[in-house]
């Protein structure tokens, strides 16, 4: 038996996720570089169209040292600009973010950019550049960063303002970082299409390291409705939320009664009287009084409550069934698409929105699968694909009762969940959890985009199987009329004579058999003897 | 020249030509009445075949199915129908013997078509012979008329030695003085007359080597009989010339094949007729004919009979029946006239015991032995299934 | 039983016999020396196949291949060889004629042991006939004994008509009475004496079906020939009668076959040989025997002839060449035998043009044109392939 | 264009956690039951056998409410016990640990267990309990503890000593948590199942809430050798780390030189010497003054230096050959099993041992697939196999080489993975990333396992093949000895008397062709005639 002595120590927020920074994926320089550029595309996104501005983001990669591979990645948006004062916490406070609250965006955990300034300090020495303007702000505020890791604090390098002549706004982000482009560089480039297919408004301009210029112009100007804060759903909540919503709030002394009816979506005064009645709590009790057992047993009647209305959906920002076809359409070329928006659904409280799109045929090539475009919040998910519960759906679908006889075949599937709370497998975003709310409106917009797609299909069949009968009584009618000619005739050489009038006449009967339309077939097809 | 001009070829020609034409121009006056166009053709399905119990014959029953040229799903078939007549009709006017491979032939072309969108399509009036020949089979039913009679002649493979001689043409040959050899039966078997017949029985053997041992062996100078072989699966002539043999000679026919049900079917052609091609039993079936061996109990002897195989032999020649074997006996099984007492027994052992055996195994225990023993000793004792 | 003991017959049984039997006494002197048991056969292998350029034929080389029992690979070759030879033997000293299908129900028997496991392992000495059939031609090379002279029999195909008698066994057979039907050659062939042959040439046809059609049409009358049907791939004593008709009678022969690289093949084997079988040879094969048609130059003429075929009639009538076809073909350009001018520009055309064509396209132009023009105009314009 | 504010704010990492419990296994009450028990066990395994202890551990599992199903879980160990001093961290402050030390252990996050409490108090009410004495502790110390979530701070409900008579030393934990036994049931099993394969050393028994009790007995009493805790390998550490370190060293003013000397592994004079010249840094500096520019070319010396050693496999405890063996035929009783230890290996400064066992044939039934049991740091991992850098090996091996024709085959193939930085793909420890160093040292660890199944497989084909050599030869000679005996005879009638004297000389002839031992067969073969 050792009798080593445990030596116990306690971590900083930084700390840990430098530690374990493959957690928000950057287990290496190719990942870390891919992961950067996402985090930087995806606030400035956030910074744009949640505020109904179109999007305009310029993307640069430059190696900087022969001997390292250092990258220089900066970014620049159009975006509302981030407060001068919350700058340095903002870049350089890990969990502190303006993402904490219910609303969609396609940050989540309020780590992104941080965990870039983690990797990107572990590896070279140079801080972070952050330049940024907020709308109708008179000045522009220059900030150089660093995290102090043992304190998650930030470290100002270097600070200063110029004036905003132009009202500029936005946000410029330069920052360094030990990368690979070499493994990285298709991933970079399918991520940046990929985006751009789900946000065609957007315009982007890419230059990589390697001198090349991409420019993905904006290809409409409609964009989709914002997503709006809201409150807590009664049913996402647990004890510790309401603790917490409690310890925040503004009027003090309130009754429980007032609390449910104000804190929370959807609880009018029968609702919450249902819910004190539920939990044995007197109406009248000041909430700020309530033990840990009342506490439970309110979270538990919220949980069994079976009466809500679902989750309010105005938190959430969908892509509509218009852009998302316009997406597929420009990007792929297809002969069909069709997109899908279901209503608002929810799982554990949280609102979402699943919506599928489906192109087929045109320039897309067969292959043996679906091709699968994730999406979730606006983004692509690229990595992971068959770890993700979209991976699931798709290929459990039964393609043939959607017009799909057989594989390879030249099909796109498209899926996007927007919710207030993704369910990822992991902080890195690459895969979504088998949440089985999520997964039955995945199957249901699937199939509900497939349905539409049989419907094209068999359309499509149904004129050609018209076409083919036409053109069989037309093939069949000379040799008939030829062989009944010599019957006619009484001897093959004297034959030729009948065979036309005999065509005619079969014709005819043709023709009433068929309607008008078919008759037409029949007239435009030319039957060439041999 | 002078067959082409025989008389009796000349009749047959224009009976055939006129019944041919006379059909399809009933076909013409509906087109021309701008009615759609029908062929009215008894049907050769297994429901529509009957089975004669006083005539034991195979004959088809008054089920007839409409092909209307409007119907999709018929359209190409009519068309073959009409093109097979009339290809048919030229070449009996012309003085021709076509084969079924040559009406095959004679039919065959592409039909190529453009459609609107400038697309060629192309397709052929038949593709394999089994198709052009099912329409001929169409075209017998359809007109009454067996092909021979529309001077259709078939690949023919039968074989005949014995005490017998035939005028053929314009020849007389002796059936016993074929040396090793045999006469080759003519596709056209009713032009056959028969002369001089010295015999006491048909002995019909499935395998032409087994024909030529027992020939080799004397065995019909010995027994008095006419020995055939079919080679095989018989053709048409062959089984006209033993449907001739016994019923206007009046000789008992006896059937020896494989222990199979693929010897009981051969057997049952003979006999009876194939069921896809019941139109022609009247004429080409021999209702009365037995089935000599190799029966079950032959093998595996019975309450009153030895086996002539011992339990080694048995376990050396049996072969074990396939699927397709067990699958063919269950149909042959629902046969109207395998449903008799022996026959039900028969095909019940070879269900149990799942054995078949092929003739050459009787044959290996010896030629005596067949030809001397076995054979005899089973017509003797009418030991055949019936 | 008097055909068993003809003089003949006896003293072929005699000889065949005792010949087998010193064959497989030196294996067993071999063995009672405590030396390993070793059969030495002749090769029968391409490489140890030589075409003979002088005499025309294929023989096998001098190549040699030795079985021993104690080679792991060999020890069931030569299990197999021993049980069948003493099969032959048993059926020659006993006065059988059996049939190749005999020879293996005879030898087939299953094989059972218990290894010290307990498990029971069990073999056939052979499961296909094919086996046997291969054990039993190393036993004529082992012996050089045709099988004919070991009193093997086969299923017979070939048939004959034409102005000649033959004598066979006892009887006298005239050819030219037969009929609509046919004289079916034996499997002997060497026993029949040919008498009074009023003939010019030999013509053998492929397909039963046209034989029939040019008998019928009185072919052979008109243009004094012995008409001959292989009715397929020929068997021995097809090759053997046409050799003899040949060798004896000095009739020229001319062999009428589809246009393909398979109808080549049989008039190859008509010519030659087979390869597989190269040491019957010397007594089967036609060396002199021509290709008569149907030619490619038939088809699609040539700079000094016209084509036979309209342009609409090969559309029709061609087949396109399949994959086996091509490959074939290029087999066939590298026997020796086909190494003429005449041949590889046939070869070469059909490669090009991967069109192939059966006789009976020829035949649907017509009988009359088949028998009166297109025959008689090939063997008077000496338009064939050599 | 909108115009809304965006409110900034910062989380706790307790609440960041509560938040997203999902990221560290806590996704619904399935997983909660799993994950909790997981990380209770995973907790009493460190305290016992790293110690030495041959681990005794008792678990149950009781539902304790009819309506909600909350379940009481129970955990009792014969560790080293927790001093009375850090339980309320240790239990209650999120990010607080004594695995934040370079040596392999089981917990490496420093998370599950307060994720467990983290999940507990959101859907009920009761503190977690905890029971502890160390060795030779003279008291046992009782605790019953919550988390202040905003705060991150322990929240102690009860405490209490008692005399510790018996000398026990060990930890008892209870917790309450809302679960669903039935849904998770399989793969609790499944989980202590594993567990016991990879510490046949243990003694497990459990009691579930069906009332059903499984003992898992101690099968030997052999244990591998314990990690001990390292100094940093060079290569490993970043820019923040060496900072780390300076920050923590005991003795001031210390120069560089002295510095690489003594706070890391395998670094001599002369390697610092070296290291200095390649980053231009005077030997003579004091550490606390180097600047960033001069840490940044520190590390990236530190990378760039080619001839380190290795890093010590001193901090890793693997399981050995002769225990995963005897797991292996204990669970499965295969026909064959084996197991590989191989040597240690590094990837980015972290040491790794990987280990492969391969079990063939005997009650193991044949599937399409290997089956494969993976484990990292005597961890099973169970869920998300497909994912796992193991199953990408398995599939790619050829196992047609290694003597395995087809599948359905009987192959169970374990790997275990020991490292003091496992490379999960998330903090739930589920499955391991695509490290290069690693997959290649699966495959040769799996390659060498599986050679060793293929020596095995061959000799017992080679056997085979010479028994049935002398059967061939067995089944023709009656045969053969008939047929010539015929000849002999000159006829069948008369042969028999022949027949035995070829025979026996043939039999001679075999005999001398073959070796005795083969000759020895053909004597035990009967021959059954026919």
């Amino acid at each position: 038996m050792s009798t080593t002595k445990e030596k116990f120590s306690s971590l900083s927020p930084a700390e840990f996720f430098k530690r374990n920074a493959e957690l928000v994926g950057f287990s290496n320089p190719t990942k870390a570089l891919y992961q950067s550029v996402r985090e930087l595309v995806e606030n400035s996104l956030d910074a744009t169209d949640i505020h109904l501005i179109l999007p305009n983001i310029k993307l640069s990669i430059n190696r900087i040292e022969s001997e390292q591979e250092i990258y220089k990645i900066t970014i620049e948006d159009n975006g509302i600009g981030i407060p001068q004062s919350v700058i340095p916490n903002a870049f350089a406070r890990v969990l502190y973010s303006s993402k904490y609250v219910i609303r969609q965006s396609r940050g989540m955990y309020g780590l992104g950019v941080k965990a870039v300034v983690l990797y990107s300090q572990m590896y070279q020495e140079r801080p972070i550049e952050v330049i940024s303007s907020t709308i109708g702000s008179k000045r522009i505020y220059g900030f150089k960063l660093k995290i102090d890791i043992n304190k998650n604090e930030p470290i100002i390098y270097g600070r200063y303002s110029i004036e905003n002549s132009a009202n500029w706004h936005g946000t410029i982000v330069t920052v360094y970082i030990l990368g690979d482009w070499s493994k990285s560089k298709q991933r970079i480039y399918e991520y940046i299409k990929r985006t751009h297919v789900i946000t065609p408004y957007a315009d982007f301009t890419f230059l990589d390291p390697e001198g090349k210029i991409t420019h993905l112009p904006r290809i409409t100007n409609k964009m989709p409705k914002p997503p709006q804060e809201v409150k807590p759903h009664p049913y996402g909540v647990d004890i510790e939320l309401i603790k917490q919503i409690i310890a925040n709030m503004r009027k003090k002394g309130a009754d429980v009664k007032w609390f449910l009816m104000n804190e929370f979506q959807g609880i009018g005064e029968k609702t919450a009287q249902e819910l004190l009645n539920m939990s044995g709590i007197n109406e009248k009790k000041k909430v700020e009084r309530l033990t840990e057992e009342e506490l439970s047993k309110l979270t538990e009647a919220m949980k069994n409550y079976a009466k809500f209305r679902s989750p309010s959906a105005d938190a959430l920002s969908s892509i509509g069934e218009e852009l998302i076809e316009i997406g597929l359409r420009s990007s792929f070329n297809p002969e069909f698409a069709v997109a899908v928006t279901r209503n608002p659904e929810a799982y554990q409280g949280h609102p979402f929105i699943v919506e599928a799109g489906i192109a087929y045929g045109g320039n897309i090539l067969p292959v043996e699968e679906p091709i699968v475009l994730r999406y979730a919040n606006k983004i692509p998910l690229i990595y992971d694909e068959k770890a993700d519960v979209v991976w699931k759906v798709v290929s459990e679908l039964d393609w043939k009762r959607y017009g799909i006889d057989t594989f390879p075949a030249p099909l796109v599937v498209m899926t996007h969940i927007c919710s207030t709370k993704i369910p990822y497998k992991s902080a890195g975003k690459e895969s979504i959890a088998d949440v089985e709310e999520i997964e039955k409106e995945l199957k249901n917009g699937l199939m509900e985009a497939a349905r539409r797609l049989k419907l094209y299909l068999s359309e499509k069949k149904k004129e050609e199987s018209a076409r083919r009968k036409a053109l069989t009584y037309m093939k069949y009618i000379p040799e008939v009329s030829r062989s009944l000619a010599i019957f006619k005739a009484g001897k093959k050489e004297e034959a030729r004579q009948y065979e036309q009038d005999i065509t005619n006449k079969l014709k005819t009967l043709i023709a009433e058999r068929l309607n008008m339309k078919d008759l037409q077939l029949l007239e435009e097809v030319k039957v060439e003897a041999v | 020249m002078s067959e082409f001009q025989s008389k009796v070829d000349k009749e047959a020609r224009q009976r055939a030509s006129r019944a041919l034409r006379d059909k399809f121009l009933e076909v013409l006056r509906q087109i021309e009445n701008n009615e759609p166009p029908v062929l009215v053709i008894p049907k050769r399905t297994l429901a529509n075949t009957v089975y004669d119990n006083t005539r034991k014959l195979l004959l088809l029953g008054v089920g007839q199915l409409r092909r209307s040229f409007l119907d999709l799903n018929e359209a190409k078939r009519f068309m073959q129908t009409t093109l097979m007549a009339s290809i048919i009709y030229d070449a009996l006017i012309n003085d021709e013997y076509p084969t079924i491979r040559d009406l095959y032939y004679r039919g065959k072309h592409s039909i190529i078509i453009k459609d609107n969108k400038g697309k060629t399509h192309e397709e052929n009036t038949w593709d394999e012979q089994k198709e052009s020949d099912s329409v001929i089979i169409d075209i017998e039913v359809l007109t009454s008329l067996l092909r021979e009679e529309m001077l259709i002649l078939s690949k023919e493979k039968g074989k005949v030695v014995g005490e017998m001689r035939v005028r053929s043409g314009n020849d007389v040959i002796d059936l016993s003085k074929m040396g090793h050899g045999a006469y080759s039966i003519e596709p056209t078997p009713d032009l056959i007359e028969f002369l001089d017949v010295n015999a006491e029985f048909v002995l019909v053997v499935e395998k032409d080597a087994v024909f030529q041992q027992l020939h080799r062996a004397g065995f019909w100078k010995q027994y008095k009989c006419i020995l055939v072989t079919s080679a095989g699966q018989p053709d048409r002539a062959t089984r006209r010339f033993v449907r001739r043999l016994h019923e206007e000679i009046k000789l008992p026919v006896y059937i020896l094949t494989d222990a199979d049900p693929y010897g009981w079917y051969i057997y049952s052609v003979f006999r009876i007729g194939s069921i896809s091609l019941s139109y022609e039993s009247e004429r080409l079936a021999t209702p009365n004919a037995k089935f000599l061996g190799v029966s079950m109990s032959d093998i595996f002897g019975s309450a009153s009979k030895k086996p002539y195989l011992s339990e080694a032999e048995r376990q050396n020649f049996i072969i074990k029946a396939k699927d397709f074997d067990i699958k063919r006996a269950n149909e042959i099984k629902n046969y109207p006239w395998f449903k008799t007492k022996n026959w039900e027994k028969e095909i019940q052992d070879f269900l149990n015991r799942k054995a078949k055996l092929e003739i050459e195994a009787m044959a290996s225990k010896g030629l005596k032995f067949l030809a001397y023993q076995y054979i005899p000793d089973k017509i003797n004792n009418r030991d055949y299934v019936e």
